[in-house]
């Protein structure tokens, strides 16, 4: 169980040597190979996290939730999107044609790319940087970019407020959120994802450093803009933000890519905080990958219960929680580390 | 029920101070539309009657007459009052508006001239239609307003 | 303390989380009305005097009824409620003396098309003479047959 | 750098502009400038369609302003009818009135608070309102038969008695209303967010809510004591004992926690209500044409939303002459514009949901 997916790839590349295939061409085959399989692995996760989604909630909401396509409306995810699929992309009057259309596209790309760092598993890693962390910080930005064009592009005036909002909410978030990780790097001291993941062999890094655990936590629920930080589509205001002239497919890819990027989230939370694949308890029976899991799927459901419990904050209000009370304390967070390991190399233990 | 209205001596008091103030039997009163704000100011602003709330405020079409119908509250003393004015002027209704002295008569009247098609003079930019477009003709609630369609059109 | 109401809420959810649901699977299980609910409406033929008091209660014109003289007492050939209009006030209910025309439970009136809501409660001709009379019960019956078994009589078109 | 402001239509159709109404807002950014409320656009002439009808007749009328507290509206109506006429109504009848008023001032309040939380941001606060709801309306479904326009009330009396398994569902509502307040309490209120949000936000000066006529809780939230039920008491309000919720600051924050106080004190109003409910008529001896002398008559109740009033015009006919109705949420919605000077848009939708309009009622 536990090298399953590490044998299918080896087998793979057996397979492709024994048709007589370079070991270059080999290589960018296995690379293709994998990124195909991270995209399939994007998509259908988020559609199970759409149909998730539903189910929470409804639960929460004394509700039954989507309970007619398929055994237990497992697929009605897949009914949503053969709907809207069959449905009409409307083009507004007066929008950037090029960009409105090329948004939908392009959201999956910054996913995709973080995707590949990210350690599945014990060995299970697409691309394994030397500065995973870095590159996973500036990539992570990037779909913000989208959606502001795509509020841009729109010509709508909703939807201008929401991409200003997203824009503004990235910059004030991004800073806590890499400040927060700074703590784990300046432990492990090391920029790679797999050895920050193997440093947490002893004690997982969510019980040496809380704050920057939840300040990663709380500056991730705003990345990913849901509640209480939803203010880029904050429904109830500004009717669904950049998507709002959206239809069809279009409004299906953002959609999807809001779960996408939960589970980035979620992922990044679950490698830098809660041990990665690593086993707890030495509970070693069961395979890496499916520790990984578990932990993300926890991290998804606790942001889907933070969602369906808390109203929205107000756009002044993210801002000065923002730079008034996230920064300060993960700044604060890294001082107190650094004095921590400098007392603690000096006690020598 | 329990009774609300004005004391008789404070009615006494206002008929004296406004000599066209008509006091109905069942006490409402009845005001000449020139003696409209002063008499407004003053069970406003006079603390023995202190009308500081106007509930509601609305006209009616008779053959003859518009009228438009105040009912005033005062929150101190717990009196209410029925004031009415005619507008014998049916081509032409007009009376001056109360926006001045309630901001709340400023949608109520909105309304009245809307549906009623009474203007209120005295306020700037007042009063506009509120619930039917801008572009529609004449007046609703009034008698002679005549609607084709509908569904057995 | 801040922060005391918002892990007030999370536990509240948590517990909403698997606790009863409140909601059932519509159309497979279906909530009974209560007996005074105001669903379809159903017409009692026999007791019908065809005296037009529940058509003059109703504020919004929905019933419409045709009948003729049949031995010197009114016979209802046609009652159609045009349901598109209805208020489901109750008042023409109210105003049958005979206890004719009542209220069924029956909660699904919707149709595919708007024409199609109208219903048709009584649709036949007149009998020529009185003796011919008991036998144009039988259409009547069916007509609320079909009425009670949730099917509009779509005849109307 | 030069800037402008930049107009922005938040409406007809929006999801939190609680039905088709339409704020046409200046914006400074995010910053609203100036506010123009359009309403308009659910008008249906009600006043025209109620002269053309029986004094009856216009009672199913009624209940199609604001549909969600229907009897309330069906109770203004018919007590103008019987004030005109001089209608003495029954005991029982007049605390039937009460038990299902009370229940639908609840239902309504419900609407309300849950509409507010999801206007806030907080949709699971919206769906535990309207199960709690359910439960409300089922027990009116019972007593009338339908769900939200009820057509109840009947001049002089009520349409039905209260059916016998009616009142042991009433007293296990009452015995979970505390309990749902409870959980909303602990969900809306009490959440550092939300109170983050309604605090200090659209706050309205008693001064200026008495001047602008504000009636309901919109009022009582700046810490007026004006209550009808209490001040001026109606039909066998002056037996019950109950208290009036009142707010301090006048934001929207106690606009809204009155709501939910207020329908604890529904709970109680019903509960001594079906403990005096005396047996006797619910129908006052009423000729079955009524035909009011000429004259007017101007009757208010206090509804969820506000003082809901009737004024009422007959010339002698079987039908009303002139038929005027008083709407809270209309005339609340008058000092929305000032309102909302100054605050963000996202503020709008706040203090726009503290006023807690029903647009059926608004535009009549």
């Amino acid at each position: 169980m536990e090298n399953i997916f590490i044998g299918i790839a080896s087998s793979l590349r057996g397979f492709f040597s024994g048709l007589g295939v370079p070991d270059l061409y080999n290589d960018i085959i296995m690379l293709v190979v994998k990124l195909v399989s991270i995209l399939v692995f994007i998509l259908v996760n988020a559609l199970w996290l759409v149909y998730m989604e539903r189910r929470v909630c409804a639960f929460m909401q004394s509700r039954l939730g989507p309970i007619h396509v398929g055994p237990k409306g497992l697929l009605q995810s897949f009914a949503d999107i053969g709907k809207l699929l069959g449905k009409e992309i409307i083009l507004p009057k007066g929008i950037d044609l090029v960009v409105f259309l090329l948004m939908p596209v392009l959201i999956f790309v910054p996913p995709l790319l973080i995707y590949a760092v990210i350690p599945f598993g014990k060995d299970m890693v697409a691309v394994d940087m030397n500065i995973g962390v870095f590159y996973l910080l500036a990539v992570a930005s990037l779909s913000t970019i989208l959606f502001w064009a795509a509020g841009w592009s729109s010509n709508n005036k909703y939807s201008l407020i929401g991409g200003m909002r997203s824009v503004a909410q990235m910059v004030s978030y991004e800073l806590p959120l890499i400040l927060a990780l700074l703590g784990v790097i300046m432990l492990t001291g090391t920029l790679n994802i797999n050895q920050i993941v193997n440093a947490q062999n002893g004690i997982w890094f969510i019980l040496t450093q809380p704050i920057a655990f939840l300040i990663y936590f709380i500056a991730g629920v705003a990345e990913t803009n849901r509640t209480p930080f939803c203010l880029v589509e904050g429904e109830s205001e500004i009717i669904a933000g950049p998507y709002t002239e959206y239809s069809g497919m279009g409004f299906a890819m953002f959609f999807l890519a809001e779960y996408a990027n939960v589970m980035i989230i979620s992922a990044m939370c679950t490698v830098m905080f809660l041990g990665g694949w690593l086993a707890p308890f030495g509970l070693d029976f069961i395979p890496s990958w499916l520790w990984f899991f578990l932990k993300m799927y926890v991290m998804i459901f606790i942001f889907m219960w933070v969602r369906w419990t808390y109203p929205r904050i107000r756009v002044d209000q993210l801002m000065g929680f923002g730079w008034k009370v996230l920064v300060p304390l993960s700044l604060a967070n890294i001082f107190v580390t650094g004095v921590g390991m400098y007392i603690y190399r000096a006690i020598g233990w | 029920m329990a009774d609300y209205s004005i004391p008789a001596d404070l009615m006494e008091a206002l008929k004296n101070k406004f000599p066209g103030l008509e006091i109905q039997e069942n006490r409402d009163v009845i005001v000449p539309a020139a003696d409209l704000i002063p008499f407004m100011s003053e069970i406003k602003d006079n603390q023995d009657y202190a009308m500081d709330f106007l509930t509601n405020l609305t006209g009616a079409d008779y053959k003859d007459r518009f009228e438009m119908v105040y009912n005033l509250v005062s929150m101190t003393h717990g009196y209410t009052l029925m004031v009415k004015v005619r507008i014998e002027d049916k081509e032409k209704p007009e009376i001056p508006s109360l926006c001045p002295i309630w901001g709340g008569a400023n949608w109520q009247e909105r309304e009245i001239y809307d549906l009623m098609g009474i203007v209120f003079t005295g306020y700037t930019g007042h009063p506009t239609r509120i619930f039917l477009d801008d572009n529609f003709q004449g007046h609703p609630l009034r008698k002679d307003f005549q609607w084709q369609g509908g569904r057995e059109a | 303390m801040f922060g005391q109401g918002l892990i007030k809420g999370l536990q509240i959810t948590w517990g909403r989380l698997l606790d009863k649901k409140h909601t059932v699977k519509y159309p497979y299980e279906k909530i009974e009305m209560f007996p005074r609910f105001h669903g379809r409406f159903e017409l009692d033929v026999e007791k019908c005097i065809a005296c037009g008091l529940c058509a003059n209660a109703c504020p919004n014109k929905v019933i419409e009824m045709e009948k003729e003289k049949v031995d010197k007492k009114q016979f209802l050939t046609k009652y159609v409620m045009r349901i598109e209009y209805c208020l489901f006030c109750g008042l023409c209910v109210e105003s049958c003396n005979k206890d004719a025309l009542k209220f069924t439970n029956v909660l699904d009136m919707n149709q595919y098309r708007r024409s199609w809501v109208r219903l048709s409660l009584v649709d036949r001709p007149a009998p020529e003479a009185a003796e011919e009379a008991p036998k144009e019960e039988t259409p009547a019956k069916t007509v609320k047959v079909e009425a009670a078994a949730g099917q509009a009589p779509v005849k109307e078109g | 750098m030069k800037t402008q402001t930049y107009s922005l239509n938040l409406g007809p159709q929006h999801p939190s502009t609680h039905g088709v109404f339409r704020i046409i807002l200046e914006l400074d950014g995010e910053t609203v400038v100036k506010a123009t409320p359009v309403p308009g656009y659910l008008h249906r002439g009600i006043e025209k369609l109620a002269e053309a009808r029986t004094y009856t007749q216009v009672i199913p009328y009624t209940d199609r302003m604001d549909y969600l507290a229907g009897m309330l509206m069906n109770w203004g109506y018919v007590q103008a009818v019987e004030k005109l006429m001089g209608i003495e109504v029954p005991e029982r009848a007049e605390y039937i009135r009460v038990i299902v008023g009370e229940l639908s001032r609840i239902a309504s309040h419900m609407i309300a608070t849950g509409a507010y939380g999801g206007d806030i941001g907080a949709l699971t606060a919206f769906t535990y309102t309207f199960r709690d709801r359910e439960y409300c309306i089922d027990l009116l479904e019972m007593v009338s038969g339908s769900r939200m326009t009820f057509s109840y009330f009947r001049v002089g009396g009520v349409a039905d008695d209260l059916p016998g398994e009616f009142y042991p569902a009433a007293r296990k509502f009452l015995a979970d209303l505390p309990g749902m307040c409870d959980e909303y309490d602990g969900l809306i209120t009490g959440n550092e967010i939300f109170q983050a949000r309604t605090k200090h936000v659209g706050v309205i000066t008693p001064e200026m809510g008495i001047n602008y006529s504000l009636s309901g809780p919109t009022l009582r939230g700046s810490g007026v004591n004006y209550d009808l039920r209490k001040v001026r008491p109606y039909s066998v309000y002056d037996r019950l004992n109950f208290e009036v919720p009142l707010g301090k600051n006048g934001d929207c924050f106690d606009r809204f926690r009155i709501r939910i106080e207020e329908m604890r004190q529904c709970g109680k109003i019903i509960q001594q209500a079906l403990d005096q409910i005396p047996e006797g008529s619910i129908q006052a001896k009423v000729p079955k044409v009524i035909k009011p002398p000429v004259g007017d008559a101007y009757a208010e109740v206090e509804s969820s939303k506000g003082v809901y009033g009737c004024y009422l015009v007959s010339d002698g006919s079987p039908k009303p002459y002139r038929v005027h109705f008083r709407r809270p949420s209309f005339i609340n919605l008058g000092y929305l514009a000032k309102l909302c000077e100054g605050w963000k848009i996202a503020d709008v939708i706040a203090i726009l949901g503290s006023i807690d309009i029903v647009l059926g009622e608004v535009d009549c």
